[in-house]
């Protein structure tokens, strides 16, 4: 992948067509495993995440907490999502990765009512085109609803960066290598929380606070898109 | 070391008992006569970015096959032969019973059985994938992705497997001067070269019963469970015994003559799918 | 090792002169270990194979099983046992291998007698020729009996090969390398029963079912073998 | 897999109330105020061998930079740049909590963001680090090792790679006929070259309050934290939320003023080191 | 480092300047960290080592032994301590060594004492410049102190070598790397008893005799000044 | 991390008062004196495809030493030396006591102390095994498998090795065009050159007695043992204190004499196995 001249063109639209506050195409499922408890597929463009809940169950004693369900999180590639053949050993990044996403979701668990169990939250990014973070974090949330697991709210996550001096949100991998900026953000619009933070790149202080209100809008639409599709499988479970 | 694994009463014995009771009567818990597969869906390039990539529905069982093509060294032996890599992950997400970590015997023992199933018939004309003899060749990275486990993962593994070769593409590349390959186009519109279509059968004997592509229930109860690899002329090309169990002659005869006909089931689906190239599902229930 | 032109000749002999049907010599010694509740040492022609049985013994409570004992069995091979000095960490090979004999001996062993414990059976290769995983199949088999392990039957084990469109018997290193198939089977003729069968290459069905018949053939053969083994070894002990 | 920590009552609830209960007054158990960090020395050299060194205290929380400079390959997509590798030890010595293994999630962290904040705003001219291009440059292997645990790693180490860095040698080397390249002395007057400085905040959030240079017992009783990069140009040039906890888009605001304003007190202790470069304590309690 | 062509100059000085029977300068610290129960720094020369002691506490139980405590000493070095970087990963010289190191500090803990529990000693090189090992003994002997274990005696440790047919005492990385023996030897001159002995190279057995006659005296003197550097510390602690 | 091993019980301490009653009268429970090794039995060529190969039997410990030589890049900083590989491993058929694993403490320190006492007193020629100075080289990798276990690996350990190396035979090769090394047959009749002989001799202390080759209720009761190398002219070629007690000066002094007088015993058994080189059972219960 070539470094492009121009992120922006004259028109103000982006590589890929879209306007600098315009999301990908995004599509959302849920219940797409059978031995899942939960489970969600969702897609911003080419970037697929399947995202899987198993729990509450008894915990291991050696990560038994007395007074709240504990969370495991993995977040992992696989080894043919991204641009060359991934090793399927963990990372260092999906290390960080898996450590961030759990700490974006603790906050919306309702950990409390299941003291000494744990819940499993497994993030498997299927294809990779930028923001694989951001939407395991919409699947994660998804895939908890899907199991029945009791939550304040949803949280959804989307990417905000930087090319040619403008904000822009959810980068595609293109804009996301050779952009100046690179901010994912999570939140919990019904709880005004943002869960999950990360800049790398360089912003000053006003776009950094314009790119987390970018985001805010965002996550807005893509928590309310949640809903609906949670509503949907409601309906269709009602029907059969 | 491999264990014997812990497995108790998750079917208890009076359902096996009852799943005897219909085998005596001719009948599987899922209505289905002992040497049909499963319903069976078949979807390729559902993947936009992968050279090729499959999702293969077998019951409730689901395998993503995913491959990636590099350029790479031949190996020391083989110096006019790309390189094939079958791994295969059995996903936490895909079960409780598998744990995140490094490939386990089951998984390993998997990957193994379709790379030799492909390997030892010549199914990839790995003679087709040399750049530079003895220096470049193409490395084919085939990485199976059990993502719902229901039983039978050889068969559905296999499916995927062939699914995706059959309709990946090559890169585009070209010979910087220093020698290096570098890859000009991720996906060409050439196929790689396929010499034979494979598939493998599973049979589960449960007691004197020989049962066609067991679901995870059936698995459970099973004696034993054999996989035959077959090509389109009937050729046994690839055979495993696995689980704790053992067969007589009769026995293992019945089996191939059972999983023969049962390889015709699934050559058909496999050729259908790749016809229509379209996203539907398929077979059966 | 080069690839042999022909692997029969016209008076239908092998490389190493042998007939198809015909098996390496084979060596069988028990109780070569003096901290081993049981052991052998099985070498058919160079392919040389040590096994030792520890047990049964209290199982760690991770792999206990509450109706029988618990089967723990380790192929390996030694470094030096290869054509190439063997990296000692276990390979994928090893690994399958460990759990198909595992598989094999699983049948034979009367587990029920002994719950909550483990057996252990380790399988060294210390030379290889060819045809390891079966003469570790047998060595396990003598070793188990050695141990005075409570079994149905014994086992034995041998490959079967095809090599310029005939079928043979228990194949070298150069035969199962540059030969057509390899069709490693172990089984307990007392029980008619077959405990491992694995094939590695292309047959015709007919060629597959003529291979199973002529293993039977030389696992009897061998299972005879493994009974004066051990009627020779209660008399030496009976005899000190 | 990251597994929410174990660390229940470490500090009682109790302590937490009467921790609140100053915070209420604007007071912090070690009597600092909300905005101030804790004594901070900064030493530089304090290895003869390595090609950098430094020693900070940041109150009890106490973290070595080493610094080696080696003979090396360029990445595959950046000939024409130097590599540097930043790692984090939280070595068994520094905390009853350590043990020994492989690195955690919480070195990996570590490393990742001091990492990012130095390669995002090109700290290091990494332009600078090559010999031959595509083929030869200097890897800086930039060690942090963390040796006493009292909360707020990431400011310690983050003030302690830039203090190795800005007072680095270069080794010097010739070039063997072989094409080799042979360091023939460790250390050369020749610093490396360094384009910006950068500093991170952290900021503890307890309920409402903001807490600039959390000690542990500050750490274990907050709902998170939040850690900023700077420049000395007031950009922000990294940001990491790190802990269990949310921030409402107000409180962000808030930590990014704050931690501004924090960033200066610790580059004016960092340069005061630097002009210095001798070994003395430095900063208020 | 390249190999120089005499060790030793015409008036019987070393590279460095020292006599044969000349220890290079040395530094002592105890209470060095906040966490550890007991910490010092030992610098030879340019060799500096830290040391850090936790305990006695509850043993896991894989390790609980009824009778006594159980020591876990770790030698590690850190990355930057080495010429070339070293891997973080423990190496097979580390392994030995933390073995080695345990053996030579087991006969002067007072382990009875504490039933069921574990003490741990972690021994970091900061700065390798030979004689590694033996600082690390001297270091962890001070931080046992400092944690207020009780011991029987105080160990220190010091290498004997052997250049152009002379022996040398607290060899540097030349001499070591160069020389023609390195023995390391950790003793407690208060019981007679040497806790630790190695040797690689070769010497005669008067040598060897010699070697040990050296290296007790120099320990004698290092036992000294770690009994100044606790007094000292006491004292400090007084004032406070 | 090193642990204090468990060991408890596993000889009762009235079993060790009984051993010690034995050794006031001078006599040890296999009825040897203090100073005698056990019965020993060195056999070469035990195997036909390796290129050296020994099993040495010292009462029922049983050690196989197998040597494959191939062709290796040298070392950076010897260049005109081939390489020399000692590996050990405890295998767990050997004792209940050995787990399966990557090497632990106890193998590793054998393969080592077995390597440096080859290597400082230049047993093996290395400057023989070079092919091209600086590229190519011959390296040996002497695997060290421990078959049965009854105490003192060490000595068995190294007269395996040596028995090994003394009558291994090196490869012959060819080079081809590429500059490849090819092994055309893999055993010639050509030797590895070695420069001498080397044994080591293992004494236990038990309270104040001295114990040569201790079998291993005799090292489970020991306070510790001793590890002492030595050539054929009684040189002191390397040595270890192993375990967990002390020694005072005067008991090294006594152990040297000891172990160096045990030292003919060992060599006059590897000469004699040498010189016969045929597979019979030497040495005296």
């Amino acid at each position: 992948m070539a470094r492009p001249q121009r992120f922006i063109d004259d028109e103000g639209k982006r590589l890929d067509g879209r306007k600098p506050d315009e999301i990908r195409p995004v599509k959302m499922q849920v219940g797409v495993l059978s031995n899942a408890d939960g489970s969600a597929l969702v897609e911003y463009g080419l970037t697929k995440v399947l995202a899987a809940v198993y729990g509450p169950k008894e915990s291991q004693k050696s990560i038994s907490l007395p007074d709240r369900a504990s969370l495991r999180v993995r977040y992992h590639m696989a080894p043919f999502s991204t641009e060359e053949r991934k090793n399927p050993a963990p990372s260092r990044r999906e290390v960080e990765l898996s450590k961030v996403l759990r700490e974006s979701l603790e906050p919306i668990v309702i950990t409390d009512y299941f003291p000494r169990t744990s819940i499993d939250i497994f993030i498997e990014v299927l294809q990779s085109d930028g923001g694989t973070r951001t939407v395991g974090a919409t699947a994660a949330s998804l895939a908890l609803a899907d199991a029945g697991i009791p939550m304040k709210a949803l949280v959804a996550g989307v990417a905000i960066g930087k090319v040619d001096n403008v904000l822009i949100v959810d980068l595609n991998e293109v804009e996301d290598m050779y952009g100046d900026a690179d901010m994912p953000i999570v939140a919990a619009p019904d709880l005004g929380q943002i869960t999950l933070y990360q800049l790398n790149g360089v912003l000053s202080k006003e776009e950094f606070h314009n790119a987390i209100d970018m985001a805010m809008k965002v996550i807005n639409k893509l928590v309310d898109i949640e809903k609906e599709t949670l509503r949907n499988s409601y309906k269709e479970a009602g029907e059969e | 070391m491999s264990t014997t694994p812990f497995r108790v009463q998750i079917i208890p014995k009076i359902k096996k008992e009852s799943y005897l009771n219909l085998y005596r009567k001719g009948q599987r818990a899922d209505e289905r006569d002992f040497y049909s597969p499963r319903k069976i869906s078949i979807q390729t390039n559902v993947l936009e970015k992968a050279n090729g990539s499959s999702l293969v529905k077998l019951g409730n069982t689901q395998v993503m096959a995913g491959i990636k093509i590099e350029p790479g060294e031949p190996f020391f032996d083989t110096p006019d032969q790309g390189v094939l890599q079958v791994h295969a992950e059995l996903v936490p997400l895909a079960s409780p019973q598998f744990e995140p970590g490094p490939p386990d015997e089951n998984s390993i023992e998997l990957a193994r059985v379709i790379d030799r199933s492909l390997r030892d018939p010549k199914a990839v004309d790995l003679n087709s994938l040399v750049i530079r003899p003895g220096d470049k060749v193409w490395m084919i990275w085939l990485d199976l992705y059990i993502l719902d486990y229901d039983g039978n993962l050889f068969d559905a593994s296999m499916l995927a497997a062939m699914a995706a070769l059959l309709t990946a593409k090559m890169p585009e590349y070209e010979e910087l001067e220093t020698g290096e390959i570098k890859i000009s186009k991720n996906i060409s519109n050439n196929p790689i070269k396929i010499n034979k279509k494979v598939v493998t059968v599973t049979t589960a004997k449960v007691e004197n019963y020989i049962l066609v592509d067991p679901n995870l229930d059936e698995e459970i109860i099973s004696d034993t469970k054999s996989v035959i690899a077959f090509d389109e002329q009937g050729n046994i090309v690839g055979a495993q015994k696995t689980g704790m169990g053992s067969l007589s002659q009769e026995e293992i005869d019945n089996i191939i003559n059972v999983s023969s006909s049962a390889a015709q089931v699934y050559f058909k689906l496999l050729n259908d799918a790749l016809k229509s190239e379209v996203k539907e599902e398929k077979g059966d229930k």
